[in-house]
């Protein structure tokens, strides 16, 4: 198994630190992980996207320029990169403010309202895990537990006590996926 | 003390085994895509090893401070990025001539001038040709994963000490930055005992050590680099490394360092579906380069694309060791475009196979 | 002591003659050449100030005996070859850089004594940067700064320290303020740093100075042991084969036109 | 002339004539010889007896090559008075 | 105004054709083998043209002040030694990226470290690879005799200011202390109008100019970096300049520069009276180095030995350029010997024409 | 003004608005962005000092209407792209290296006005010597040194100018005297130096300071035709993101810490 | 009410929110609005319309963004009494 | 013609001025020359020499092995350089200061004492030009009216009163030489 996955939004979504949680977990699992950051001007405040490879084999090269699954969390990041699934693979995107969805037939495209929905839950921040939540349904490329662990190994000590509020995103985020209407 | 399994950042890996190599003393100054090796150290050198950690006021500075406490004996080491490198270029001719060991890290961006601070492979001259003045030669070691920004550290410092010889790792901001797995090695002490050689006061059983580079007198001066040279033929005989990808049997080689290898790898991956038979020749060290390798490999197969993240530079090694044999093409981005894998093939296919056939 | 005294024009046999009579015997010795200095023939212009600086230094070392705890540092410029006079380990630094290798020795070895030895151009024009940030880090060495108003190996260039008016071969018509600026005194800039602990300024042109300039030498030496930051002692010499004059001018010249600009004393006394 | 208190003993081969010892002596008991020693230079010989064995001309030579010596020389203290000698005596001092 | 005849020291004659070529400023710093150009500018230059010469507080101070000054559009200079041009690395890889025309001269020591002071050849690598960080060349004029000091300083500000690039004159101590004949060129005009690109304050009647190096994005610095490589394909297509002296059905050839092709002349006369047919190929432009000469040539020759003062640097180039076609053998002196004609012819002889009959 | 004036959200049309009625009008207009300032948006952080020192500095080549006769020099640090926001002709300097820019174009370009612009770590550690030797020269041009006590660009290293116990990514404990030194005080350093002629402090966190500040840059532009020798007005400024403060909180923070240790006012003043 | 005589322009869309100017503004005018920018900022908007013109909120303006106007208006001066109108009249000051 | 000489001796000697004497005269006959000083730490104090090359041709190498005049002002000088003496060439020594005089009978050897008949014309300075005048008048590479103009080139105007004794002293090297006994 290999998944090849960019994550792509604007610098505060948190999408440096999912990729990071995908790789923290993907170590559990004694997997080969690769996570590469854009870095540079544009991570203040513009765009920021990070690569992660997750697989059973050595992984050769950390850079790519087709994914397994792209998820895009704003408009900019899907426009950059709905070309850049593989045919037949996974698009998810965060529903709640893109307004132009894909156009591609080829491939899985999963829209998830992960901005209303952490709304919801009264915390902006954890949009991205139930976005994770959601990949994680469509693709168990990792086990939940480890994912968990993963996200202890990412979050700073002091926001331990967040956890549980993160792995209820997590689930909240499967469980919409479950529901979306998946087109492919 | 069990080796401990991590993921992190190139930089980071690198900062950490430098604390687990019983690193004695860093000096640096800030540099994008670097600065994480001096703040990690800052973070935790000292606490746990009693490492030394500055922040010099320059390139210019940290390098000389590396020249004087690395002239002690003890083992010294620094890192920077490519404008940061170049200021440096003196000090490294001087420490190269002083035979001082000592390790020095090139985390190269995109050039030239301030250029970017994404990734690159443009000092590659500079690190194995001697951007410095004069005749002297950096034992240059290109990894191309978190694990190897590693082990090249206690790798480093040992062929540093062996050959008393500055050693660079020379890598690039995209490794630098990119997570991996890494197997962490033990942690070793730190020095205590003094070199012979070392500059630490003189005591009653034996001669003053001097560090110093000059010679007033010319011929002195010519036997001086007559003994460096001595030398880097004893490294070139035996301290070239290089890796084979699939190059047996293969009609065509990439040939790439660092980070690009691995890109080449995944482009030859591509190859094979399309039923090209590509293998990927990676130099692990640029200085000494696998001159002789290469040239073997030159009588097996149709031809030769350098991938460089550069305007072309290390193609000149690999030409110089194919020695016009078979043809040699080169295929680089520049400014800290890192090139894709498919780019890579249809470069390949352009460049050499559809030439060829 | 009677007609028979030996003078250096008699060579030979002296030794004998002492033995026999005068004062030249080892209780009556008063001063020696230290063991700190090698025999090695200095190989600057005769009178050159920079040999009475080494002298020195190596009494001091001698005195303190300190030789196996002690690390210099010497400079581009006359005194690059310091380390083939001085019988202790050395580092020769690359030009103006000698405060950044004291610094990386010093940090290094953190018990052992470091000085760096650097003429005015090394220090304070090239090394400025070096010099401003090792005195402000306060780093626990010496710098002894020979201050000879003048690129001396170089052939007579003008240093940042030469004086209004004075010709050398790049202000040929003496040094003018307005296009090459007034000389530095960077010994007071440093002073004003909170990093320098003891910062003075001395000079070998009488047996009175010399004394003085080896007494702050000590005292460095012993306010290092002590931990108590970076001390500074400006050496005012002469250049006579640059200035283009006899030693003994040069030793004039440099009572009456540099020690007015540089006047000798202390400038940052110790608290305690 | 006065009694002699000091001395000095130069290595003349390695003096390279630069006077600034003999600028430096309060004696003035210093001065060029007129050969050249083999490094070609004129050295510095002691021209008069009154060194006083004071070091300046040590502390000031740039190449490090001047020993300087000095009796101490003991106090003289009138320990007895002998008046009216006509014959050879011997005096023997004590300590 | 008549040309004059003169006798003149290398380095004296250099800043006498500066002043000359209507040079409007130097900025630079002493060291030996180079201080008397910085040295006769001080006397003569600002009294009879006005021309700025600075004294800077060091080397990289210098070289940044040729970057602000040059950046005005106003022909500017600067000289120094081996270790002092080693300082200067980041400048020059600033000022080609900025585009900035400028006149370097690099009088060679020999190194490494702080080395001698007697002449060498050690800092060609440096020159013509790129001893600062990323993609950029310098042009890089090799003079053998001091008429060419002289005229390289014309020929260098206008090639210099043809291609906005910063211009090279490598040559060494003995070429810069040695004295023969010159025909100085009459006194060119300083410079009244402004360049169109020049940092002089923004008029009306145009956008602002700005001489910088950066990009943030790395697409924009790769394409800057295209637009370099494409002035550089110009400058290789048009500026290869090269000597050959009695190549013409010579059996072996001398590959050298400046000084050394001279002496290698001698070696070649040496070399006839005893019945060998010796040629000296001389590159004038080390960068852009004259491959394609030699390529040719190798078709008509038995072997080349490259003989230069380092430990074999350019001979790197010469087989480049002949590409495996014959063998390339190589004498080097280091450390400030400058090897003598017998020497050379003997070198020859043991390496190519003993092995090779 | 009555309810109807325009408030920044109801956006669109408000021009018309304006020209209907309210105290918007032409004749009324007393600040507006100066011409020298380009369109661009500044690439710096909310509340960064650095756009408000570009403003001033623009106001004043507005208003003594030099554009045409000035050139800038940028350093390494975050505002290296101040070329893109100064309607000017600029040099983008190497890190540290401003003032030896400006030296060269100042020396070719004697008649028109120069700047450098530079930050603390750029000033201040790298460019130490580059700084003291045009100071020292009294090179006729204007350093405007901003001090926000870190290195921004890079991410919030120590600077040497950063505080006592002030946390960095190169200090997390705190900046400790014992192995970094004290903050280095350059302003006051080089106005000890002959060459320069008017040094002062200055700061923008307040509107009374940027009004200080930019009568202090207008009157050194005004030395500067005078030939008077080197200006070097220091400005004191936060750095919200690598302070981890919000743009106010940094503002009052620099109130309590920076301006203790580093008292604005003039530390040189012109004789005349 | 106090009587108006300044007002501000912001550009919002190159506002960033920092809130300098509200923080500057001796009026207490400013403060940030809920809704963003096209740049994701929220920015500033003028809540009270007590505006006096004196310039403190663009002079701390990182951005540059604020326009200033003030009406400078004329010193009043008693120039006549018109007491016990009943009826409608007009009266015309002249300049 | 081609004439390769090598003027040692110590610093103070004038072995530099001596070379740069000959090649002024050379270009004012209109030859072509190359001096070449040997530079570096020796010049302080220690010993100097210089390379002279006057020829009617273009002059490829700048610097030789072997000449056709060895001049040799001191033991050092003539130690070291009378070995590179070309055979059948000349070696002119300074006859009153070196003590063991030249072995090779290959060669034309004239020992001249110049430092003696400086001392008798009271001014030690003018050595070098005795030994010039005595090269003259062994090989005529140029004109005495050219190297007089040559001298003019190299001594400072504030020294050119002391042309006349210059000249004699040339002479005075001229009259020497023929006096000499030359071995050959
Ligand atoms: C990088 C570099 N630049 C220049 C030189 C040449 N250089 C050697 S010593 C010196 C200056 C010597 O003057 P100073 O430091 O005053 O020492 P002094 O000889 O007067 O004692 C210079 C410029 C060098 N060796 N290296
Ligand atoms: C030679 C070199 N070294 C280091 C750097 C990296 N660098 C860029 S800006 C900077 C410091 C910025 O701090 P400061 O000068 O205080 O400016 P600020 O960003 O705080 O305004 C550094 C170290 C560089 N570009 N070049
Ligand atoms: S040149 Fe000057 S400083 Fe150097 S040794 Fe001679 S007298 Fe001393
Ligand atoms: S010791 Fe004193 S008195 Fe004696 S020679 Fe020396 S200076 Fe003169
Ligand atoms: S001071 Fe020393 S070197 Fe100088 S003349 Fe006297 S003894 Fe000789
Ligand atoms: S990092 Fe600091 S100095 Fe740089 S733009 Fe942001 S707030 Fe300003
Ligand atoms: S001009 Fe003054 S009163 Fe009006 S909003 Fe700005 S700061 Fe407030
Ligand atoms: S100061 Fe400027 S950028 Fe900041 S909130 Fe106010 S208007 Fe916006
Ligand atoms: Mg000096
Ligand atoms: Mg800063």
């Amino acid at each position: 198994m290999t998944e090849e996955i960019i994550i792509a939004g604007f610098g505060g979504q948190g999408v440096l630190s999912m990729g990071q949680i995908l790789c923290y977990s993907g170590v559990m699992e004694d997997k080969e992980v690769s996570w590469m950051p854009s870095y540079g001007p544009e991570m203040r405040g513009g765009t920021a996207n990070c690569i992660a490879i997750i697989s059973d084999e050595k992984i050769s090269s950390p850079i790519l320029t087709k994914f397994d699954t792209v998820i895009a969390l704003n408009q900019p990041s899907l426009d950059k990169f709905e070309s850049a699934v593989k045919p037949g693979g996974l698009l998810i995107y965060e529903a709640s403010t893109i307004i132009n969805p894909p156009t591609r037939t080829d491939i899985e495209v999963l829209p998830i309202e992960a901005s209303n929905e952490a709304a919801k839950m009264k915390n902006i921040k954890i949009m991205n895990m139930i976005v994770l939540g959601s990949l994680l349904k469509r693709k168990p490329i990792i086990k939940l537990e480890s994912a968990i662990k993963g996200l202890e190994k990412v979050l700073p000590e002091r926001y331990h006590h967040l956890i549980p509020l993160n792995k209820e995103a997590i689930e909240k985020g499967m469980e919409l996926a479950e529901k979306a209407t998946v087109t492919a | 003390m069990k080796k401990e399994l991590k993921l992190m950042k190139g930089n980071e890996a690198l900062a950490e085994a430098a604390i687990l190599a019983g690193c004695d003393a860093y000096f640096g100054y800030p540099i994008t895509p670097q600065s994480e090796v001096l703040e990690y150290l800052s973070n935790e050198a000292t606490k746990r090893t009693g490492m030394v950690v500055l922040q010099a006021e320059s390139e210019v500075a940290s390098i000389n401070m590396v020249y004087g406490a690395a002239g002690t004996g003890k083992r010294v080491m620094t890192s920077s990025s490519s404008p940061g490198m170049s200021l440096m270029q003196e000090g490294i001719s001087y420490i190269a001539c002083g035979e001082v060991p000592c390790l020095l890290v090139n985390v190269q961006r995109g050039g030239p001038g301030l250029g970017t601070i994404q990734p690159g492979q443009a000092d590659y001259f500079q690190a194995v040709k001697g951007g410095g003045h004069g005749d002297y030669k950096v034992l240059t070691l290109a990894p191309s994963t978190v694990q190897e920004m590693v082990d090249f550290v206690g790798l480093g410092f040992d062929l540093a000490f062996k050959y008393r010889n500055p050693v660079m790792i020379l890598t690039d901001g995209a490794l630098g930055q990119m997570m991996e797995k890494v197997l962490l090695p033990e942690q070793k002490p730190r020095k205590t005992e003094y070199e012979p050689w070392g500059s630490t006061g003189k005591t009653p059983d034996r001669e003053r050590n001097i560090i110093y580079t000059l010679s007033l007198q010319a011929d002195v001066m010519e036997k001086w680099n007559q003994r460096l040279q001595a030398k880097y033929r004893e490294i070139e005989a035996n301290e070239v490394r290089s890796e084979m990808i699939d190059c047996e049997g293969a009609d065509y080689v990439l040939v790439a360092y660092g980070l690009v290898a691995r890109i080449c790898q995944k482009a030859a991956h591509l190859a094979a579906e399309k039923g090209i038979k590509v293998g990927v020749f990676r130099p692990v060290t640029l200085y000494p380069f696998p001159y002789a390798d290469l040239n073997k490999l030159a009588d097996n197969v149709k031809g030769f694309m350098s991938v460089e993240m550069n305007a072309g530079q290390m193609v000149e090694d690999v030409r110089l060791g194919v020695n016009g044999k078979k043809p040699v093409e080169f295929h680089g981005r520049q400014g800290g475009i890192i090139p894709s894998p498919e780019e890579i093939l249809a470069k390949l296919e352009e460049k050499l196979v559809g030439e060829l056939v | 002591m009677n007609e028979k005294t030996m003078t250096v024009e008699d060579d030979l046999h002296f030794e004998q003659m002492i033995a026999e009579e005068s004062v030249c015997t080892k209780e009556n010795l008063v001063y020696e050449r230290p063991e700190t200095l090698t025999d090695a023939t200095m190989h600057y212009c005769p009178g050159c100030g920079h040999g009475v600086a080494h002298r020195i230094i190596a009494e001091v070392i001698s005195e303190l005996d300190i030789q196996k705890d002690t690390v210099g540092v010497a400079p581009v410029g006359c005194s690059v070859l310091a380390y083939n006079y001085l019988n202790i380990d050395m580092n020769g630094a690359a030009h103006g850089r000698a405060a950044a290798v004291a610094t990386g020795i010093k940090r290094v070895l953190p018990d052992k004594y470091v000085f760096s030895y650097q003429g005015d151009g090394d220090l304070a024009a090239i090394g400025t940067g070096e010099t401003i940030h090792a005195c402000n880090r306060g780093e626990n060495f010496l710098i002894i700064f020979i201050n000879n108003g003048i690129y001396g190996m170089t052939g007579g260039q003008m240093a940042p320290t030469t004086l209004v008016g004075m010709k050398s071969t790049t202000s040929p018509l003496g040094r003018d303020v307005a296009t090459m600026g007034n000389p530095l005194k960077i010994t007071e800039l440093v002073a004003q740093l909170p990093g320098t602990y003891y910062v003075t300024r001395t000079a070998v042109n009488s047996p009175v100075n010399v004394r003085k300039a080896k007494a702050a030498i000590k005292k460095s030496f012993e306010y290092q042991k002590l931990n108590k930051g970076l001390c500074f002692v400006e050496i005012v010499t002469n250049c006579p084969s640059n200035w283009k004059m006899t030693p003994v001018q040069s030793n004039k010249w440099l009572e009456e036109n540099m020690l007015p600009f540089y006047p000798l004393g202390d400038i940052k006394k110790p608290s305690n | 002339m006065a009694k002699v208190k000091g001395d000095i003993i130069i290595d003349i081969d390695k003096c390279k004539g630069c006077e600034l010892c003999a600028a430096a002596c309060p004696q003035e008991s210093l001065e060029l010889s007129r050969k050249l020693n083999s490094k070609g230079y004129h050295y510095i010989v002691k021209i008069e007896d009154n060194c006083t064995g004071c070091t300046n001309c040590a502390m000031v030579c740039p190449d490090g090559i001047i020993k300087v010596y000095r009796k101490t020389e003991k106090k003289k203290e009138q320990i007895a008075t002998l008046t009216n000698v006509t014959g050879d005596i011997t005096v023997t001092v004590n300590s």
